[in-house]
C-alpha cells in the first residue's frame, strides 16, 4: 500500500464507486477530487454535471467553488439554475450524487441545516443549498465523511436531505425518486445500507482498521455486513494520479 | 446611441427600491451586483426583504449594515470558505437586529422564482418530502397528483418587488446578453415588478439584434439601465473579470466581530461615492491578476433570404 | 475527429423506430426534419403515434402513407396556406385509415413536452378553463390550487419513445448547437426515451465548447447522430437555408386527392433512397434561391484565468 | 375618404386600437399588418412577440408564416415555445392579441376547432394553435373577421378559444386573467362587448355602412351600442403606409 492521507484513502475509495458513462453530480474539494480522478482511470466517459449548470467542464485549474468560472470555458453545456434541478435533477438523469454534512444518523439522513433546534438554533449551518434535491432525485448518494462521533448520531437534528428516513418500508411509501443512500465512506471504512431494513452497516475496513475501532468512533454499535470485506489498498496508480489532481494539497492536506 | 433607460445607479436605487420593498440581486456565484447592494447599503434602506438562492458576501454585509429584516434563501454560506458570520450573528444574537428567514431548498427557491417568472399558480417539485423543512415553512405545501394519486411537493410563485440583474453587456433600453453561469438572471427580471440592470458594456443595439438567441432579457420588462464596469467585483463576470477568491477568504476574518465588519464597511461601502471610487482603491496589480484572456465564441448566422 | 454516434438515418431509423412508437419530431416551423420522417416511411412504420404542436407537411405525408395512428397535436394546418389535406382525409374519411387525435393548444402541448423533460409529476397552466376541449380530452385534468382554492388547468409530462431533432451543427457524439427558433428542440430532446440527432454540420467538439450557453442538447442524452445536410427541406434551418414557401403551397395541390398524394410520394420518398438521392432531383437554381446571405453574430469572451 | 379594399378598411381600423408602447401579440396577414402599421404611425414603440418566440422582430420583407426565418434575423430577442408561452403570455406581459376563427358568437367565443360535432366533424379545422391561450391571457383581444353570416352565430359549434363563455357574470368566475374580448373588426363596423352582459354590440358604423347593413349580415339582432359612433374613414396617411407595407397585395386584396 502507498503512504496516503486520511483523506488521500477517502477519494480513493469513493472514485471507486464511478462507473465509466456514470452522471455524476459534482460539489468541490473532495467530490470533485474524486470525481477527476475516476475520469482519469475506469471512467473516461464520466459527465460531471455541476448544480451552478455547468456540464460537461474541462478546468484548466482547481475549481474555488461550483460557480467557478473555469467550469464554464470550454464546457460541453450551460444553463440556467432552475433548467439544472429541472431538466437534470429532477430528470431523472444523474446517476451519483455526492453529499456531505454535519451530521449523518443510520438511515442515511444528512443535517446541513442547524445544530439545536431550528427556531433556537446552537449553530446555524449553510441549510440545504441543492443537498435535499439532490438526495430525493440521484440513483446513488454518496457521502464521504470522516468518521467523527460528533457527525454520526443515531437521528439528525434536522432532517435536511433524506436518507431513507425512519427505513426502508416507510421510505418506500414517499415515492421519492432516487435510490437513495449507496455508500458512507470514511477514513475507516466504507458503509453500506441494509436492502431490508435501509440502517446502515459496514461493508468494507480500509487497510489496517478493525471493526472495533469502527464502533469506538460511532456512537451506536454500528451494523456488520454479512460478509465484511477488506477495502483494497490505494494503488500507486490512483494516488500519483490523485495528487497530480491537487498538487497544492488544497484538500487532500 | 439613443441614452434609452441610462441613469446612474444612484438615480436608479432612489427611484425603485423602498423600504420594506423585497428584493433580488441575482446570480449564483456568477455575476453578483455588488454595486447596487453598496448603493443601497449608502441610501440606508431599512427593512429589506433580501431574497436569493445564495446570499453570498453582499448579503451578509446588508445584514450587517442593518438593512435586512428578512432573509429568503436556501444556502447561507460563503461559497468555498464557510459561514457567513454577519447573518449567523444577526440569527443568532440579534446583531445589529435580528432578521427572521424564508428557507428552501436551491430546487425550491429557484421554482419560486421560475413560477414568480411564468405567473404559474404554483410549481409540483420532486423534493422537500420527507425533508424537515416543510413543516417550518408554510409556503411549502402539497398537493395530490391528478393523475397517479401521489403527494407532491408545490411551491408558490415569488415576484419580488424589484431585481438587479448584472449583465454582460446590454444596449441602452436593457435588451441584454448573458453568458457563462446563467443562474436565475432571466426568472428574476421576468418576476420582479421593477428591474435594474447593471452592464459591463452598453453596446448598440445591432450587436444585441446580431444574436437574438442570446438576449435572455428584452427591454420591455427593464426600467432602468446603469452602466457599471466591475460592479461585480468581488464576484466574477465570465469574460471580463475573474472571481475575486482572496476577498472571498479574507471576508472571514473582517467578519470575525461586527466592529470589524463595520470598519470594512466603513471604508469600502459607506467611505466611497460609487463604484468608480471603489475600483480606484483596488491596486491595479490585483485587478490586473482578475483580467481572463479573452476565449471567443464561434460565431453562427442568422441569414435569412 | 472521433466518429462517435455517427450514423445514417437508415441504421438510426432501423435502431430507434419500432412499429407502435409513440414518436416526436421537433420543430415549429424551423428545422422540421423531413429526412427522418421519409426514411420512417420508407421502413414502412406502422401504428404510430404522430406528436407535435405543428403536424406540418411531413406528418400530413406521413399520415398519407399509413404510418399513422393517432395524431397528437395542437395546430393541425398547413403553416400560412391552410388546411393538410391529409390529415382531414383519414380523420373526416379514414383514408387510407382511421387516425385518432389526442389535441391540445400549443401552450398546454408544449407544456406536456416541458414537464416531460423535467420528468414533473404534473404542470398546471393558464389555459383550457372555459374551452370545450377539456371535456373531450380526459389528459387535461384540474387540480384546486392550495394557495388560493382556484381550480388550475393541468396537463401530464409526455415522454414519447423517439424523438428526432435537427440541429446547425453538433459534434459526433451529440452535443448540438441549435439557434434561430428553438422551438421545442431541447424539450424534445430531454423528454424522449431515445434520441436521434440530424445536423447540417459535424463539427470539432471545440467548436461546440466555445459556446456551451448554445449547447441546448448535451451528447449524454442523445442515441445516434446522422450528418444530413438539407435534411428539413422544405422546412428551412436558419442561417443555411431558406423555407421553401412555394412547395407549401403546392402541397395544398398535391393533395387534393389521396391518389394524387400518392403519386408525389412514390417519386419524392418511396422513388429516392436517401436524403442526398432527394436533393439532387431538386433544380440547383431553386437551391440557391434559397440560399441565404451570412449574417453572423457577435462573438463573447468565455475567459477565465 | 381614400378608395380602399374591404382589408384595407379593417387594417386601417384595427391599427387604431394598439397605443405606443403596447405588448401585441401578431399573427400572420392581417394582424402583422395592423401591428406594422400602427408602428410606422402612433405605436412606434410597439413590441411584437410572436408565437414562435420571436420578440422585437425587424423583417426585411413580409414574413410568410410565424415561424419565418425574416422574423428572427435581427430580433431582439427569441426565446423557445415553452418559454414564449409561459414568460410572455402566461406571464401576463401581452396587451393585445389577434384572433381569428371560423365562427365567433355574441360572448366573443371562437370557434376553430370544427363544424359539426367533435366526434363526428361535418369540417375538421386546424385547431386552437395558441388561440385558447391567447385568449386567456392576453389584456385585450381583438378579432378581424369580414362580416359574413357564417362565421357570426349565436352559438359556436365548438368553444376553442373564451371569450365572455356564457356572459360576464359567470366568465369572472373563472377568474382567466386575460381581459376578454375588447372589439371585433369588421369590414362593416366596430363591435365592442357590453360591460355588464359581455355581449357584443355595434359601437361604431364604418363609412357608408348603415345599422340595418350590420343587421342583415349578422345572424341575430346584435345590439347597439349606447352612443353608436362613425368610424373616421382611413386617411391619406394610413392608406398609403399600409401599402407601402404589403406592396404585392398578399393580403390587401
Amino acid at each position: 500500500m502507498s503512504e496516503c492521507t486520511p483523506s488521500e484513502l477517502m477519494v480513493a475509495v469513493a472514485a471507486r464507486e464511478l462507473k465509466d458513462h456514470d452522471t455524476v453530480l459534482v460539489g468541490v474539494g473532495i467530490p470533485n477530487l474524486a470525481a477527476n480522478l475516476a475520469k482519469k482511470l475506469q471512467a473516461p466517459n464520466l459527465v460531471m454535471v455541476y448544480e451552478s449548470g455547468a456540464v460537461g467542464s474541462n478546468p484548466t485549474r482547481m475549481p474555488l467553488s461550483i460557480g467557478d468560472p473555469c467550469l464554464v470555458t470550454g464546457a460541453k453545456s450551460v444553463c440556467s439554475m432552475y433548467e439544472q434541478f429541472a431538466y437534470y435533477l429532477q430528470g431523472g438523469r444523474i446517476d451519483v450524487g455526492f453529499l456531505g454534512g454535519a451530521q449523518i444518523d443510520k438511515y442515511g439522513n444528512i443535517n446541513s441545516t442547524v445544530i439545536g433546534s431550528y427556531k433556537t438554533p446552537k449553530v446555524r449551518l449553510p441549510g440545504s443549498g441543492g443537498a435535499c434535491d439532490i438526495a430525493s432525485n440521484v440513483k446513488k448518494i454518496i457521502v464521504i465523511t470522516p468518521h467523527e462521533k460528533r457527525r454520526f448520531v443515531e437521528k439528525v437534528d434536522f432532517l435536511t436531505s433524506p436518507g431513507f428516513v425512519d427505513g426502508k418500508e416507510k421510505w418506500k411509501l414517499l415515492k421519492l425518486q432516487g435510490g437513495g443512500p449507496y455508500a458512507v465512506i470514511t477514513n475507516l471504512c466504507t458503509m453500506k445500507f441494509d436492502d431490508v431494513t435501509g440502517e446502515m452497516m459496514v461493508a468494507s475496513l480500509h487497510p489496517g482498521v478493525t471493526i472495533e475501532k469502527v464502533w469506538e468512533n460511532t456512537p451506536w454499535k454500528v451494523n456488520v455486513a454479512a460478509k465484511l470485506e477488506q477495502t483494497p489498498p490505494p494503488t500507486e496508480r490512483e494516488i500519483s494520479a490523485l495528487r497530480a489532481l491537487d498538487p497544492s494539497k488544497t484538500y487532500l492536506g | 446611441m439613443s441614452t434609452g433607460k441610462l441613469t446612474t445607479m444612484k438615480e436608479a436605487v432612489s427611484k425603485y427600491v423602498k423600504d420594506g420593498d423585497e428584493i433580488y440581486l441575482a446570480g449564483f456565484t456568477h455575476m453578483i451586483p455588488f454595486a447596487a447592494g453598496h448603493e443601497i447599503m449608502r441610501q440606508k434602506r431599512k427593512n429589506l426583504t433580501l431574497c436569493r438562492a445564495t446570499p453570498d458576501i453582499i448579503y451578509d454585509q446588508m445584514i450587517a449594515a442593518g438593512c435586512c429584516k428578512k432573509l429568503m434563501f436556501s444556502y447561507a454560506g460563503n461559497p468555498g470558505v464557510g459561514s457567513l458570520r454577519c447573518f449567523r450573528r444577526a440569527l443568532e444574537k440579534g446583531v445589529p437586529n435580528k432578521i427572521e428567514i424564508d428557507e428552501y431548498s436551491h430546487f425550491g427557491l429557484s421554482g419560486r422564482l421560475f413560477a414568480g417568472a411564468t405567473n404559474m399558480h404554483f410549481l409540483p417539485m420532486r423534493t422537500n418530502i420527507g425533508s424537515d423543512l416543510p413543516p417550518q415553512n408554510p409556503n411549502l405545501k402539497t398537493v395530490k397528483d391528478p393523475y397517479t394519486g401521489d403527494e407532491v411537493s408545490v411551491v408558490p410563485p415569488l415576484k419580488p418587488d424589484v431585481a438587479v440583474v448584472h449583465v454582460q453587456r446590454c444596449d441602452s433600453n436593457g435588451n441584454s446578453h448573458i453568458w457563462g453561469i446563467i443562474g436565475e438572471q432571466k426568472d428574476a427580471a421576468f418576476a420582479a415588478r421593477k428591474v435594474i440592470i447593471s452592464a459591463e458594456e452598453i453596446v448598440e443595439e445591432s450587436v444585441i439584434r446580431s444574436d437574438p438567441n442570446r438576449t435572455l432579457i428584452p427591454d420591455f420588462v427593464v426600467h432602468a439601465v446603469v452602466h457599471e464596469p466591475w460592479a461585480c467585483h468581488p464576484s466574477y463576470v465570465q469574460g471580463y473579470y475573474d472571481r475575486d477568491n482572496e476577498f472571498y477568504m479574507q471576508w472571514d476574518e473582517i467578519t470575525k466581530e461586527h466592529d470589524s465588519t463595520m470598519k470594512y464597511l466603513d471604508e469600502w461601502v459607506f467611505g466611497v461615492e460609487n463604484r468608480q471610487q471603489y475600483m480606484k482603491k483596488i491596486q491595479q496589480e490585483k485587478i490586473n491578476k482578475l483580467l481572463p484572456k479573452p476565449c471567443m465564441s464561434a460565431p453562427v448566422s442568422y441569414g435569412s433570404v
